[in-house]
């Protein structure tokens, strides 16, 4: 019997497995190298990066929710040129794809972003973030407008030299509607979900647990609202779909998978266990091998309804 | 910067063992942390399988006992640690570390002062223990005798302990800073080749940062932040601290969670 | 010391406490009666009641997920007839305040069920559910749109002789949007979250779980999302806040209080302990004598943020 | 409709004993529920405390020991049932019961045919043992050897009992519905004073289903779906019914979990 081909496509780029760090929760990838071989990912998606560095919101920044957790970091970040010096060297090392999160308070900054990662080499793909509960401006304000979403898609998409991935809020009433306006502005493929919205009380304290207020959840409690907005939005649009939101082991992706995603991510359970990713790889690969699935990218959406 | 082995280990419970009121010290089986952990450092616990609680816990390392064994000084806070005091020998965790960077003790020390608040104890036991050089002087204090853990045993460094309690139920009464101020302005001669190590909750920190200012004396203080990664990747575990860079936030698991006390804006906390 | 005063008033109506059994998790109310003194609740609100009967969607209905759970029941239930004949006489003799949630196909069917209620004793309040997640056209379609929601709003509370609280749907970008809308419109109340919408696979089968594909998550899981919403939408509106979504505990529940509820719904938890209200009511009376306050409407919206 | 009374017991487990390859049966010391509960009725079980896994799990009552131990017979399938086999004697768990509508065994019955596939043993065993009158026949299905429960000691009143396994690999080879549409044939003449008696996997009942019909034995099956509440609350546990009523679905935690065969919509499922 043959090895299953777990390698899939994203916007021409190929992915060795359909296997991702998520944005936020791998910080520049060094930090788990120690952990497993990082090489084994199909990609990984870095920290936010933003123009200028950014010190984040108030603490305390993270609390945890029945089978979640909030978090308010605000898109901590070292900015770009600190990134560009400090981080990019290490990643352009790396036999995974490099995925660069980035993310604007205007369209502008946004543009500037693309462009300053342009002829960078080491990097696969550009993922835009505007969906980001935790900034004040930008951030989700974009991500819960079709039109806002469109006009920065376009403004990334003219100034990158690599394909985008527009990472998309899941606090809309019409997920669908966000997906096709940024599918129509030239992205390459969409990502979600970012973190639905969240507050936690400190009873003892009578006052908001987290030094922002409201947070974003997500983690295993979120997987349901991810799933379906997974399956609604990849039978809306013609470009690929990646998946996350409560993905922790070979299964959840699985059902993802199925349920139409191309590839997907994997967020907070890199806390929970930092080799996730690995042994999320190994047991699609099993699975495949059981199921004899030839393709893992033939399982895409092929899900009975 | 070198960066130390961090390992997730599928770790045996090797003992259980009541200490005070609400507080245990369990005894795992993790040889690979063991070997290079210093005191200081800490280790993030899976208190068990499943998806709830979902996140990992921090636990300073409070001491190794050969072979390979480490050992945790534990507090029942919330449903974590009750689930881990309910773990029987034999079981096994995920334990990750060891974490973070820990104390630097001053070879040069003629004296170490060792101040610790509650449960802020644990990484003291192992710094005490750990010590080569100079003398020791430990003072822990704790609400009530009942919470007193008994530390005479597991340092056998340090010629002089102090207990003190909130209410003088055992040992000396009032606040573990008072002794530390009485010490500082008593020895002035001292004062010069003295550090202070301490942890323990943020108002006691605070005094003890400003006594350190007062006096003169080096300080460094182990932290707590709620976490999530551990590693440095989430940013989740953010103090004000000092630094030039235009971050104004450092990060208890990677900067810390031991600091010099002055890279803290204790102003903020 | 004298006892702390639970009661509220919502929409002039008043209710010895303010815990509630949430609707189409506490049956018509016989269903738990066994189990404990249901004159102990602040109120009830029955399973949702549509003009005619319902036969609900195909199973499965229901499906465990992290923290909480995904049920597709699609409104099954008796019908207005029925409900008025062989539900209300038991309802009717209970001592605490009966809630009827009530449910159309059509703006005309909500006015025509509101007016079917007038006259009746033993009701206190009516609540419209315009956000349920598991039902074809009306349902959440309504829910979603500030306009649609306003004019059903407008539609029952004219019709109507009782106060109306109106559902809220969470699946929306901005719920406060859809809140101002129906108090505008004339609702006396509002109550919040219902579920978020979800869905779970089979990975045996490649297909969705749920005989309906979709369903809505409730329970823990979802407590951050609803504890953010309740207290977004109480800054946002003059008229009374009902909080619901992932109460376990009197804790929980005082949470929604702080945040700015009035009142909260329990839901979920009525299926894991039976007695999950009972125990919240005494929690809630215990917190307030420890921490010496008098009258648990004090509480409300006593955030500090 | 009188209402028996439903209760939520913390009760005590007394007992853990496997049974059979990822099979246990346990006792609960639930002296409320034992008191009044009848074969085919179920209780719903709190595996834990905590949010996760949230919702209870349903089992048949497989029997009563006196005094007040309620038996449930339980067979590995995921996290629900795992944690339930590590509970150790003198834990306590949540037992809602008795719930739901059990079997109502005709006094007239010469004969009874029970007939289970697998797990679906549990409630017929408890069957077995409170039939009144007339002589059973158990018709015991299996995978395999490894999962064969040993009924012999539980059913003292039943003269015959057949252990049918799919390999063969012990008792008689094939399917329980074969041994079942034989014995039909062959014993024209018992068939007008016999019923069945019915609890296993959907193709199984459906096949008995079927073979009531051809032979015009009466036939009660009890029936599994997902629930929540147990209660008739929530409407979670629907499967095809027929009904006079427009609701064409049947609640299995109220209108069942024993439904006259008749009345499920076999087509649909
Ligand atoms: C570097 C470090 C070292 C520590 N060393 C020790 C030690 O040696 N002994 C000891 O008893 N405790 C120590 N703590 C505190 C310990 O992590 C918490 O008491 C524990 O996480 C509480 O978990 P819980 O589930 O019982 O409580 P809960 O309050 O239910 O926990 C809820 C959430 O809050 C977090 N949390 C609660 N309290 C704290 C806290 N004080 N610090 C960080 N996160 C918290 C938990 O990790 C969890 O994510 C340390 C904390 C840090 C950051
Ligand atoms: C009336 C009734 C009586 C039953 N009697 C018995 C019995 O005597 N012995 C026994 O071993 N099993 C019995 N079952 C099945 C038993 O409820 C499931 O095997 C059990 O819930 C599985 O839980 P889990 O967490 O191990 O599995 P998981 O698959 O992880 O459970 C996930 C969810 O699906 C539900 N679920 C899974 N399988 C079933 C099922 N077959 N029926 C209903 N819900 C299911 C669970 O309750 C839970 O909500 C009965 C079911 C019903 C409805
Ligand atoms: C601590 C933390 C930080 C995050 N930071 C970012 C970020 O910088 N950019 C981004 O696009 N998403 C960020 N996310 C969102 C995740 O990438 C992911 O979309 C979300 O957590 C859902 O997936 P999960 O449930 O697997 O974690 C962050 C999430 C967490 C938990
Ligand atoms: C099984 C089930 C059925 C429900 N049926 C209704 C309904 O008929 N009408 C309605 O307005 N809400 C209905 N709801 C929503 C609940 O009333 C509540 O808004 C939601 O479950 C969130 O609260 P919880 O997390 O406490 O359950 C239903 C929820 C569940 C779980
Ligand atoms: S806990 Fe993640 S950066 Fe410190
Ligand atoms: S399980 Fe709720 S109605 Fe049957």
């Amino acid at each position: 019997m043959t090895e299953a081909d777990l390698g899939v496509e994203i916007a021409g780029v190929k992915l060795k497995n359909p296997v991702i760090a998520a944005s936020g929760t791998f910080g520049y990838g060094e930090e788990y190298a120690g952990l497993f071989d990082i090489n084994s990912l199909g990609g990984l998606v870095v920290k936010g990066i933003s123009l200028k560095p950014r010190q984040g919101n108030p603490p305390p920044r993270i609390v945890e929710t029945p089978c979640g957790m909030l978090n308010s970091i605000g898109l901590a970040n070292i900015g770009l040129d600190a990134f560009v010096k400090e981080k990019l060297p290490y990643l352009s090392g790396l036999s995974t794809a490099v995925i660069v999160n980035i993310y604007g308070h205007s369209i502008k900054e946004y543009a500037e972003l693309a462009g300053a990662l342009k002829g960078l080499s080491g990097i696969s793909l550009i993922e835009v973030n505007i969906s980001c509960p935790n900034v004040e401006c930008g951030g989700m304000a974009f991500g819960t407008d079709p039109d806002m979403s469109a006009r920065v898609t376009d403004a990334v998409v003219s100034r990158a030299d690599l394909p985008v991935i527009v990472k998309l809020s899941p606090n809309v009433t019409d997920i669908r509607a966000v997906a096709r306006a940024v599918e129509k502005a030239g992205a390459s493929a969409v990502s979600l979900i970012n973190t639905l919205t969240g507050m936690a009380v400190d009873l003892g304290r009578r006052s908001p647990v987290l030094g922002n207020v409201i947070g974003g959840l997500s983690g295993p409690a979120i997987k349901p609202v991810a799933l379906y907005m997974v399956y609604q939005t990849a039978k809306s649009i013609g470009i690929p779909v990646i998946g996350m939101g409560g993905i922790v082991n070979y299964r959840d992706a699985l059902e993802f998978i199925i349920a139409g995603a191309s590839a997907v991510q994997i967020g907070t359970a890199n806390f929970i266990n930092p080799r996730a990713a690995v042994e999320v790889i190994e047991g699609i690969r099993q699975y495949c091998e059981t199921n004899a699935i030839a393709r893992i990218s033939d399982l895409t959406g092929s899900i009975r309804a | 910067m070198s960066k130390a082995c961090v390992m997730d280990e599928n770790s045996e419970v090797v003992f259980q063992r009541k200490m005070a009121d609400g507080v245990f010290l369990m005894g795992i089986e993790s040889p690979g942390i063991a070997a290079t952990a210093i005191p200081g450092q800490f280790v993030m616990i899976r208190v068990r399988d499943g998806l709830d609680p979902l996140l990992r816990r921090p636990f300073s390392i409070c001491g190794i006992r050969e072979p390979g064994v480490v050992l945790v000084l534990y507090m029942l806070v919330g449903e974590g640690t009750q689930i881990l005091s309910r773990i029987l020998p034999g079981e096994r965790i995920s334990v990750l570390g060891p974490l973070g960077r820990g104390f630097k003790p001053d070879e040069k020390d003629s004296r170490a002062l060792l101040v610790s608040g509650g449960i802020g104890i644990a990484p003291l036991i192992f710094l005490a223990r750990r010590l080569r050089s100079g003398e020791a002087l430990f003072m822990a204090g704790f609400r009530s005798s009942r919470q007193v853990i008994q530390v005479r045993s597991a340092c056998l460094v340090c010629p002089e302990i102090y207990i003190v309690t909130e209410d003088g139920s055992e040992g000396e009464r009032g606040l573990v800073t008072d002794i530390l101020a009485e010490r500082l302005k008593g020895a002035a001669s001292e004062r010069g080749r003295s550090s202070i190590y301490a942890c323990g909750p943020v108002p006691m920190l605070k005094k003890v940062a400003s006594l350190s200012k007062e006096f003169g004396v080096p300080c460094q203080v182990s932290m707590e932040a709620h976490m999530a990664c551990g590693l440095g990747a989430c940013q989740g575990c953010a103090v004000p601290g000092k630094r030039a860079l235009a971050d104004a936030y450092l990060h208890v698991c990677k900067d810390g969670p031991v600091f010099p006390a002055g890279n803290i804006r204790w102003e903020s906390l």
